[in-house]
């Protein structure tokens, strides 16, 4: 095994520079993916500014579909790079932010979860790295995912009684639209359109 | 069978050089500074930040040019400052609560006269918590009051304050009850000179031996660069 | 008398209170799924080769890893919730303590993802001064972590070397931050302090100095045969693996990937340098080893061109928000690329005093992440060489 | 009768002034191993402490001496307590054969090199019950490597020291030194070139250091079999660790170096400049290198050192038996 790594010296490792590919995000195809969220039934479809917002495009998606989207991206060559949870006035909006490995185009899916019943489905069958990041919404939101191999306290101790600390007071409490959580959106689904108080059409 | 040898007799290359490199430091001068007996040279702390304390004032040094205002203390994310109005604009009393304080630097900037500075003391230490609330408004007066008026020097330990205290004990520094702190003893002249001498034995940061390397490298640790610093490195108290 | 694997080998030993398993919720959770006759130990959280408090359960049929699970939280702050509670001007001087080894990098991230919220615009010397600090840091991360990594490899000295390397870099940033190890000098909207000839000085006498001793380093550690034979095959991590788990940095480009944002998504004056993104042939131990020692040498190119090229002007936009600043409502996901990968914040403001959610992605997180799989069925001795190669900062991965 | 009075009373001497050796070689050796480690990492090592430092070795110890055993809850009382003990007094016995100078062996025996050889085998056996009676994981593997190491490394140290002992054609350690002449080029070194570098590279780990201090590997089993020990037990282990050191370099002097033989006068004191020439290059060798992982030094032992033991001796012994 290490024979071939005898003629290895820290002077010959080339900077083998594939030439990074910098592609905007504008080339890429964006369409693509909305066409593959809205098969998935997407509730919301946005384009965002990548400059500003930092990801390209993202989706309302229902919970069931959570899989599924993951397989694609993971096919196609996209990297997990977090999962951001946060409380808004509607439920909870899980946030999951991919990154694509060979040029510079990131896009995020996210979850729309209800307070009473907060648990949705576990993608860690096909990135195991989110099963830390699940561990982690666990602790600090409550939000429980199914088939998580190992769904115990990740960063709070395990005797930890208090209520999960990143939840908002009532008051504190933002709507969706007023996070700015759509940029240029176009609303699919109806009821989902009502629930977050937004017309349908591509409004600005 | 004979490449194995060969690969053997290079490794072999390799560990002579590996010990001509320590060889040569083992011969070569000491690199680190011996606190106790050389100090970190001044030029290199101009820009360190170190607790702070109130500017000179424009007219008269004694006095500050901060108008109470409270900019400073909404703006602490640590809430150390405790500052009281008296009847003219001059505050009464300016306490500095340092165990609170992760030297952001807000309150400098916020201050709209300008009235805080960074002072760029390393080797400063006290043993209890009460030494830590520093009176700023004192400290001001014993630095420029002195014969030679040191700017440099730190701010003093907070000393008792008269009964004008305000009796709840004040927000910022809920370890120290109102209670008179352990009164000043040394007198200002020792205090500054014990400060600018190679302070207390108690050295901050007591390198334990074989330091393994704590990721965290000790903060104020007083390694210089001889060769790179500019200003030689000079004996203590001078 | 409990059955612990341990009580089995030494059955004379009484326990002082029979009856109580021994080790805590997380041990006992591990114990459950172990095999037979297998030693289950505790790596951590006090060990001398784990970084910062981390611990490591790992199960050990004779030397051999079987099965290896961190528990993290031992230097768990909440930086999350202080976001949450703090404005975000007093927020800046967290930034520092999440990554003590990168913290301008982190600085840039929060500062970065702010103004990316609110559109404002840094002038051009303070985008160099971000640049020459953020890659000096850089440097002294790297120097930090290869004098630990030989250290968990047996080698006491090198690490001393390193130091003498990382003062002089904390001298020089000290000028322009004002700390030497939790650094803030960003600010929304441009640099606090502005560089005078003695900065500039003092980082033209540096770089051919530490361009001296990176040989010297090859030849007393990089060459040596121990060492290679400590490293090469250890731990092999393709691409595949850095996906699923969502590793990045040296990690990923010692795969073969050279992704590094600086190239691939540029923020601030990064375009106008050109440096090679150096991605290892081979993807084991001393693969990544071999990437970050280039990598020193990449940030140094960069520190002597921006140096080199630095334009005068003001350090600060003319209109800069004062400590009072607000964020505007809105959402962005601004990443940089830091020592040990990609660091992303996920700022959200609803227009209030205080961000309404500030996420920060570690990548020290997802790299993590990956150690069980990558160590299982590696002896323990390379478990702990896998461990250091992944350049662990544990206040990082815990936030 | 087997002991006459007088030979009982040269013993008990000799081994009371031993014991003072071995400490007096502790102190020596902790202050040059802290200095050179210091000034290889270009630190100044220890300085506070009397003067330069030279006393820091004595207040070590009293520190030791003054700290209370703590014994962990479920350690064997028995085993914990015996190991230090095992570990220190064996060492005691291997100082005996040898010549210290022409008329200062403590014990003249003409097969010093077997009574040698028979108790360093014995040292090994205090790291085993340290690992497995303190009751910590860490020491139990700890005392398994130990083990697997001073048993693999003994034998490419018996086919060096033979190899001499085929060329001088007695195991009486004073005849050996005899017959080596009193200049460097007169030492068995010139003769034995392979020999003396196997037999290096097995005193550094026999005696658990530098490259192959496996059994207390900081980095992996935070202290290996002395984990659970402080205070005295501690100060025996170092203690015994320090003796070992000095009692290879001392058989290596001995069997390589022409041990009291010196270019102007014999003596004793050739032997001790040359012990401590050893122990320093092992001090040097300890803060370069890393740390070897464990296969790799049962192989470099199986594989490399033991065949070129073999070979060695059997040239030594068709050069003698033909040539001579």
């Amino acid at each position: 095994m290490s024979d071939q790594n005898k003629n290895l010296d820290a002077k010959n490792l080339d900077a083998k520079n594939l030439d990074a590919k910098t592609i905007d995000a504008k080339t890429i195809d964006i369409d693509k993916w909305l066409k593959a969220w809205k098969a998935h039934g997407a509730y919301t479809l946005s384009k965002h500014d990548p400059h500003k917002d930092g990801i390209a495009v993202s989706a309302f998606l229902p919970l069931t579909a959570l899989l599924g989207a993951a397989k694609e991206l993971y096919q196609n060559k996209f990297l997990l790079l977090d999962l951001s949870a946060l409380e808004a006035q509607e439920g909870y909006v899980v946030t999951y932010h991919f990154d694509h490995l060979e040029s510079s185009f990131r896009l995020a899916f996210r979850a729309l979860v209800s307070r009473k019943k907060p648990s949705l489905p576990s993608i860690h069958p096909i990135f195991p790295g989110a099963e830390w990041h699940e561990r982690e919404a666990y602790d600090f939101f409550g939000l429980t995912f199914d088939q998580n191999p190992n769904l115990i306290p990740l960063l709070l101790p395990d005797d930890f009684a208090g209520p999960p600390p990143l939840r908002k007071t009532t008051a504190a409490l933002a709507p969706i639209a007023k996070l700015g959580l759509l940029g240029q959106v176009e609303i699919l689904d109806a009821d989902f359109g009502a629930l977050i108080g937004q017309t349908g059409g591509l409004s600005s | 069978m004979l490449k194995a040898i060969w690969d053997n007799l290079k490794g072999l290359y390799s560990l002579l050089v590996g010990m001509s490199i320590t060889g040569r430091y083992l011969l070569s001068p000491v690199e680190t500074i011996h606190y106790p007996r050389k100090v970190v040279d001044d030029a290199i702390l101009t820009s360190f930040r170190g607790p702070i304390r109130l500017t000179l004032g424009k007219k008269n040094p004694q006095e500050t040019r901060c108008v109470s205002c409270q900019m400073c203390v909404k703006a602490c994310p640590g809430g150390c400052l405790t500052v009281t109005k008296g009847d003219t604009k001059a505050p009464i009393t300016w306490l500095y609560d340092f165990s609170y304080c992760c030297l952001c630097g807000a309150c400098v900037e916020t201050c709209p006269a300008g009235a805080l500075e960074f002072s760029h003391k390393v080797y400063w230490v006290t043993l209890t918590r009460e030494e830590l609330i520093m009176d700023l408004l004192k400290d001001l007066k014993t630095r420029t009051a002195g014969p030679n008026p040191n700017p440099s020097s730190n701010p003093s330990p907070a000393s008792p304050q008269p009964s004008s205290v305000p009796k709840d004990a004040p927000k910022a520094s809920p370890a120290a009850p109102a209670n008179p702190v352990a009164s000043q003893t040394a007198d200002q002249k020792a205090d500054q000179k014990a400060d600018q001498k190679a302070g207390p034995v108690a050295s901050p940061n007591g390198h334990p031996e074989g330091a393994k390397a704590a990721p965290k490298d000790p903060g104020a640790s007083p390694n210089g660069h001889p060769e790179g610093a500019p200003a030689a490195l000079k004996e203590p108290g001078v | 008398m409990t059955s612990g694997p341990l009580n089995m080998v030494n059955p004379f030993a009484v326990l002082e209170s029979p009856g109580t398993l021994a080790g805590d919720f997380y041990a006992r959770s591990f114990e459950k799924k172990a095999g037979p006759n297998r030693v289950i130990l505790n790596l951590g959280p006090q060990h001398p080769s784990t970084h910062g408090v981390l611990r490591v359960l790992v199960e050990l049929d004779g030397e051999y890893v079987v099965r290896a699970e961190p528990v993290l939280g031992y230097l768990h702050r909440m930086h999350e919730k202080m976001g949450e509670v703090k404005t975000p001007w007093q927020y800046i001087p967290n930034m520092g303590r999440v990554d003590y080894l990168h913290p301008l990098a982190w600085n840039w991230a929060f500062v970065g993802a702010a103004e990316k919220l609110a559109g404002l615009t840094v002038p051009e010397r303070a985008e160099y001064l971000r640049v020459i600090g953020c890659e000096l840091n850089r440097i002294g991360s790297h120097l930090l972590w290869w004098g630990a990594f030989v250290m968990d490899l047996g080698g006491f000295t090198p690490i001393l070397y390193a130091f003498e390397e990382r003062e002089k870099i904390n001298d020089i940033l000290q000028i322009i931050t004002g700390s030497r190890l939790t650094m803030a000098n960003f600010r929304f909207g441009g640099v606090i302090t502005d560089a005078d000839d003695r900065f500039i000085g003092l980082i033209q006498e540096f770089i051919p100095y530490l361009r001296k001793r990176l040989v010297m380093y090859k030849g007393l550690v990089t060459d040596n045969v121990i060492l290679r034979r400590r490293l090469e095959g250890i731990g092999p991590m393709d691409v595949d693996l850095c996906q699923r788990y969502g590793a990045t940095g040296p990690i990923l480009r010692a795969a073969g990937l050279p992704r590094d944002l600086r190239k691939d998504c540029p923020y601030g004056v990064y375009p106008k340098f050109n440096f090679p993104i150096p991605s290892g042939p081979v993807n084991d131990s001393f693969g990544r080893y071999l990437v970050r020692l280039k990598e020193i040498e990449t940030s140094l190119d960069i520190v002597e061109q921006a140096v080199n090229s630095l334009p005068n002007g003001p350090i600060m936009m003319d209109k800069a928000p004062k400590v009072s600043f607000k964020l505007p409502a809105g959402e962005t996901y601004f990443a940089v690329e830091g020592a040990r990968g990609q660091i992303g914040v996920h700022l959200v403001s609803d227009g209030g005093k205080n961000p309404y959610r500030v996420k920060l992605r570690a990548p020290g997180f997802s790299n993590l992440s990956l150690f069980a799989e990558a160590a299982k069925g590696s002896l323990l001795a390379d478990a702990i060489a896998i461990l250091g190669s992944l350049d662990l900062v544990i206040p990082e991965i815990d936030r | 009768m087997f002991l006459s009075l007088a030979v009982f009373v040269q013993i008990i001497v000799a081994v009371l002034l031993i014991i003072g050796l071995m400490v007096a070689n502790a102190v020596a050796m902790v202050y040059m191993e802290r200095k050179v480690a210091g000034f290889i990492q270009r630190r100044p090592g220890p300085y506070e402490v009397g003067p330069r430092g030279t006393l820091q070795a004595v207040c070590d110890s009293m520190k030791l001496l003054a700290k209370q055993i703590y014994r962990p809850g479920n350690a064997d009382l028995i085993l914990y307590y015996l190991a230090p003990i095992l570990a220190f007094f064996p060492v005691l016995l291997l100082f005996l054969p040898i010549p210290f100078g022409p008329y200062l062996t403590p014990l003249p025996v003409n097969d010093g090199v077997v009574l040698i050889l028979a108790f360093a085998g014995l040292g090994v056996l205090s790291n085993l019950l340290a690992g497995w009676g303190s009751s910590n994981k860490y020491s139990l593997l700890g005392a398994a490597r130990a083990v697997a190491q001073t048993v693999a490394y003994e034998i490419p140290m018996i086919l060096a020291l033979l190899a001499v002992v085929l060329l001088s054609g007695s195991m009486d350690l004073k005849s050996i030194t005899e017959q080596q002449g009193q200049w460097p080029w007169e030492w068995n070194v010139v003769l034995q070139p392979l020999a003396f570098f196997i037999y290096l590279i097995s005193l550094v780990a026999e005696t658990n250091r530098a490259p192959f201090d496996l059994p207390e590997a900081e980095s992996e089993l935070t202290a290996g079999f002395h984990t659970e020990y402080s205070g005295m037990g501690f100060a025996l282990f170092f203690l015994s660790e320090y003796a070992n050191m000095l009692l290879v370099s001392f058989v290596a002097a001995v069997f390589f170096l022409g041990g009291y033989r010196g270019p102007i006068a014999d003596g004793f004191w050739w032997l001790f400049i040359k012990a401590y020439l050893l122990m320093f290059f092992m001090v040097w060798i300890r803060w370069t290198f890393p740390r070897v992982r464990f296969d790799q030094l049962l192989n470099l032992n199986w594989r490399w050192l033991l065949p070129l033991g073999l070979l060695n001796l059997w040239l030594t012994a068709i050069v003698t038996k033909l040539l001579v």
